[in-house]
């Protein structure tokens, strides 16, 4: 392998290097997840799984340009993002394998995981309710002072149209909060097309109306959306208030994996925005000679044995045990309600 | 032929469709992908233009359910989990609720809520919610826990000129079969004796029905029989027939599924005491969910919600008292 | 008077024909409004009294385009349109005096009030809920095979915060219905001025992110209101999908007759926006020679006395007598449920 | 001095205020309009930057406010009705609720909620909410019935590392008056015995608290004394002293302002019979609101909530049996 390694020229190597760190990054969300669909499948998950395939690249981008400090409330289809933010196989897969040592203690599961102390919220299920959380987090940290603090959500074409979509954009917007709210569209929500879901002609049409900056790009293409991506944050950093991107892409799973997703139409996949993301992230690190293919097979490998490793590891864990548990809702002990 | 309780559900709203042109479908990914759940599978392609995928909105969903029932129609809402009503609740609770009182007009909507537990679903896709709606005048809140139920009880609520909160239970959606459909129905309001039994009654609804027949077959092994009061209706809840129970066999016990502040149980027991005091030989005790959400993985799920083993030592207990 | 009446050419008075109709509902608005005032001060009154000074112009625009058969859902500050729905002075009267005859029999009162089964839907206070209801009403109508019916209703510029304004806008944009969306952003909502509403730069704005036709006027100019809410209702009747509203004006009473509206920034008063739409109006006819300044205080003098007799019969009318309420919610008897 | 409910109110927060800079407040005209009750006035001025207006999205504001809890904050929010607490109900009972048994970070939110009606306030300017948040696991619901608990209690509120949904009476602001705040208070949690007796037990809380006072005063004219407990807190329900105070009087009667299915009386009734069956000497009684919308019309309204004339003779009836 090191040989290989050898025949690229050191300039190249320095030029790509963002792209090639969110390459591995999304290729380690890919992997993962590859893995997720296989163990359920084998019946070895908790509840459903439901994946981000074919939209690791716009997802990536938010986490990799966030820092530490930041605040990240990444939603269903940001295994990349959440990994880029500091998210780790083993705890993914602790949470969706059950075991009692994960981060959500099987209070919770699959991607309704977070640590919020260190900036990174669990989602709830209920689409747009992410939002509004993480302008207050925003607001608190300014009202304490700080600045430099950048907030960055993510959402599907569906989760628009809830109602929290839009009173938490427009609260942000009012106190011009560093709030990024990044639209994945991958044209369906869960079997409902675009033309079911909204009237505009493009969602970023949507941005003026709450007075906030709107960004767009081809959500398959790493580069752009890294850039895209980067500028949005850069610009609610520096104090213009929240960002709207909106990225067109498609979703290469189904819903969750127990959906075979019969009702997209076969012509989306066939166009820009039906191009896996990844594939064409690893086409231009080669063609750029970045890395060589047999680098990039290299680094799945690598991938795949540390998450097979790990799923061994995870499933050997112990479960969580009813009877260790507090049954306790609050965190005043003084103030549990008790029932005979 | 073999039906399921969903299969029920389908059933009941393609029937509804066909026999009245006023019935239309409005919900999330209920036209030709057929619901979630698969609920309304294949009802889009039989009935065209009446099946509408509605946006991600739950508050518009229930909103635009009532403003067609002004005019006339009988709308059918599905919300993709009971758990997501949260959002239209504000319609459901202020607009559908008060209409009939105060404009004079009924307001004859059925929402549909896909409700309580089933393994690995956690916090967001369990709840069961029949106490928030049933809280609120102006609602009728029903929680069928048999196939021939989700059936009629369906078919019943689209009849009915008021709103209608429709429990489902999803555990019981594949899991619980019947034979055929049934032609016949007991009317909706009217509670069952899902077992008879002459030691102790538990007051029940929905998917715990099962659990607790399970119990009481299980208590039976020690010679006690115990009575099983399927409510169908928690709104309105059918005293009567809870009265002529406990009046038989002195006990009650109230278990279910949803969690236990307030609620079904506390409201049968409160209505049970003020009403038939003297029928009770012991004091009547309740069994719900633990006060903590619904927890995602199913070892602490399985102790969570009440199941044929908590409930048969609950009734353990009472009886002996 | 008829002298007075003489004096004009004929031509004119055609001309402004529908002017002038406008005017005079405005008129009685105004002066059943102003009464209502002075009989909450005197403490007749049951509850609150929320009114629609400054705003009639706009208003009657809405209700005078509508037609029998059409749904209209008013809002908080809709006297004028509502009478030129069809709602009576009585009516009004009984309701905010409590009497049990009037519509909302005691039940409800002031502004919510209606008739849902002659189009004209009973606002209820959640700001917003009101759109997704005339929504649906218009798609029932639809899928009865009616065409040709226009559905409208008011907002305010606080009330396009709420989520239930965006859901029911956009599910109703999805379905291409004939909606018309009113906002009257009189620039305050309560106290909370604009720039702590929103964030764009015009409330207009909001609707290409809709994709709904949007127009804009002077909300003190009742010519200017005439043609742009007709046009938008014209346009909605023949097809062409939700239509929004958005008229600049200022509410030039308090919230309600408890607000002293202190807050009011007093420069806006001397703007075009702070116009008092009636005189603006009556300004109009006298000038266009569409009626005399003593043609306009007859007219006035007439209303006066009508809303005076109105209040004095209904202030002998009984109230409602809580021992003949059946206190049963529900239309179905049978399924009501009892407690001890 | 004199000191209103609605003064407390305001006291407190300016207290929390200067007390605790992590302390703010989020809602609508709550800032120099000073709040539509006026429970905020001034403290825009007295704490600029502190005191924040809103836009008019409920869910958002409770959304925002759990956020800056995450953060550290600790924010007051203002509902401007409870009422309204419908549009943001989604966030309390399943953000707020669930953040702290989901990720193990509490949530240190308050949600004050005018509730409860007043004359002429009509269907949507009147509700009391408090049965719908206790019935969700992972809230404190407190419902003040003085001065000096509206003050006491809020204070404490926000010292409290879990969500309150903090359910202050409208009908109290400006009526309760006392003559200072006090410097000490009853653990949150605990109830209050509100008027000794020993003939029977009138379990209450809220505004019904003083109708309950006034009822026994009238039946005391009979000769009989009614004990009053003012729960002051309906989550966590302090049933050790109301089970004290059975055990004294052998009857209970639980009176609430709110609707009459399910709710606090009916969670009161099932706890006292569950433990405290053998301490009653006569069927326990409930009397609520009637199961409509609240009317607008005050001579409506006075028979629609329980008042101090319909709680005597409902106390009368219970001491008769
Ligand atoms: C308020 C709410 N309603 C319904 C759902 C059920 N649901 C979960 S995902 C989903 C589709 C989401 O579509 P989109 O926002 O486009 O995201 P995508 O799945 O395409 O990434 C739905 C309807 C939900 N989670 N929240
Ligand atoms: C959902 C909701 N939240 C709060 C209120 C309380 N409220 C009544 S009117 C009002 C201000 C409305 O402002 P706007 O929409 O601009 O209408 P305007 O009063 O200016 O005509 C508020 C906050 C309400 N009615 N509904
Ligand atoms: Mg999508
Ligand atoms: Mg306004």
């Amino acid at each position: 392998m090191s040989e290989v390694v050898k025949a690229r020229p050191k300039a190249a190597r320095d030029e790509g290097q963002e792209f090639v760190k969110a390459y591995r990054i999304m290729l380690s969300a890919r992997v993962l997840e590859e893995k997720l669909a296989a163990l359920y499948r084998g019946g070895k998950i908790k509840g459903g799984v439901f994946l981000g395939r074919g939209q690791e690249a716009l997802s990536v981008s938010v986490g990799i340009h966030l820092r530490k400090g930041d605040i990240f409330a990444p939603l269903i289809r940001d295994q990349a993002g959440r990994m880029a933010f500091g998210d780790t196989i083993l705890d993914t897969l602790r949470t969706y394998l059950g075991s009692a040592l994960g981060s959500m203690r099987g209070r919770d599961g699959n991607i309704h995981r977070g640590r919020p102390r260190e900036g990174y919220y669990a989602m709830i299920s209920h689409l747009g309710a992410m939002i509004p959380l993480v302008a207050g987090g925003l607001l608190a940290r300014r009202l304490r002072g700080e600045s430099g603090v950048v907030g960055a959500t993510c959402i599907g074409d569906g989760g628009t149209s809830t109602g929290a979509f839009h009173e938490g954009l427009n609260a942000a917007a009012v106190e011009k909060l560093p709030l990024v709210v990044v639209i994945a569209n991958n044209q369906y929500a869960y079997s409902t097309p675009n033309d079911r879901q909204f009237a505009c002609a493009d969602l970023l049409d949507k941005a003026i109306g709450y007075g906030v900056a709107g960004h767009k790009m081809d959500g398959t293409d790493l580069g752009a959306c890294l850039k895209a991506v980067g500028e949005a944050i850069s610009a609610a950093r520096s104090g213009a208030g929240p960002q709207m991107i909106v990225a067109d892409l498609l979703r290469l799973v189904g819903h969750g994996e127990h959906d075979d997703a019969k009702y997209v139409d076969a012509a989306l996949r066939k166009k820009t925005v039906g191009r896996d993301c990844l594939a064409v992230a690893a086409a231009a690190i080669v063609e750029n000679s970045w890395a060589t293919a047999e680098e990039l097979a290299a680094w799945r490998d690598e991938v795949e044995t540390e998450v097979d490793d790990t799923a061994n590891r995870v499933m050997r864990e112990p479960e969580p045990d009813p009877n260790e548990e507090d049954w306790c809702a609050i965190s005043t002990p003084e103030l549990e309600d008790h029932f005979a | 032929m073999s039906i399921t309780y969903l299969d029920a559900i389908r059933e009941a709203q393609a029937k509804a469709l066909a026999d009245d042109p006023r019935v239309f479908l409005y919900g999330q990914d209920i036209g030709n992908f057929g619901g979630a759940f698969k609920a309304t599978k294949d009802l889009a392609k039989k009935f065209p233009g009446r099946v509408l995928d509605s946006p991600l909105s739950e508050d518009a969903i229930v909103g635009m359910a009532i403003g067609a029932a002004i005019e006339g129609a009988r709308p059918i809402i599905e919300m993709q989990f009971a758990d997501f009503s949260t959002c239209g609740l504000n319609q459901i609770v202020n607009q559908a609720a008060t209409l009939f009182y105060r404009t004079g007009v009924p307001c004859p909507i059925v929402v549909r809520l896909p409700s309580g537990g089933t393994p690995g679903s956690g916090p967001f896709h369990s709840q069961s919610m029949e106490a928030l709606y049933a809280h609120y005048p102006g609602l009728v809140v029903l929680t069928p826990a048999t196939v021939e139920d989700a059936y009629s009880m369906l078919l019943g609520a689209v009849e009915i000129d008021d709103p209608v909160i429709f429990c489902e239970h999803k555990f019981l959606y594949n899991h619980l079969k019947a034979e055929s459909l049934p032609a016949e129905a007991e009317p909706i309001g009217k509670a069952r004796i899902a077992r008879p039994g002459r030691d102790a009654t538990i007051v029940t609804y929905s998917a715990m029905v099962h659990e607790c027949i399970a119990a009481a077959e299980e208590v039976a092994t020690d010679g006690f029989e115990i009575e099983v009061v399927d409510l169908r209706s928690v709104k309105p809840l059918d005293t009567d027939t809870i009265l002529a129970s406990v009046a038989r066999t002195g006990r009650l016990l109230c278990v279910g599924e949803a969690f236990p502040w307030g609620g079904v149980c506390a409201e049968v027991i409160a209505r049970v005491t003020a009403e038939g005091f003297g029928l009770l030989d012991a004091a009547p005790q309740r069994l719900n969910a633990k006060d903590t959400p619904v927890p995602y993985h199913p070892a602490l799920w399985g102790t969570h919600r009440p199941t044929a083993s908590s409930v048969a030592s609950a009734a353990r207990q009472l009886l002996e008292i």
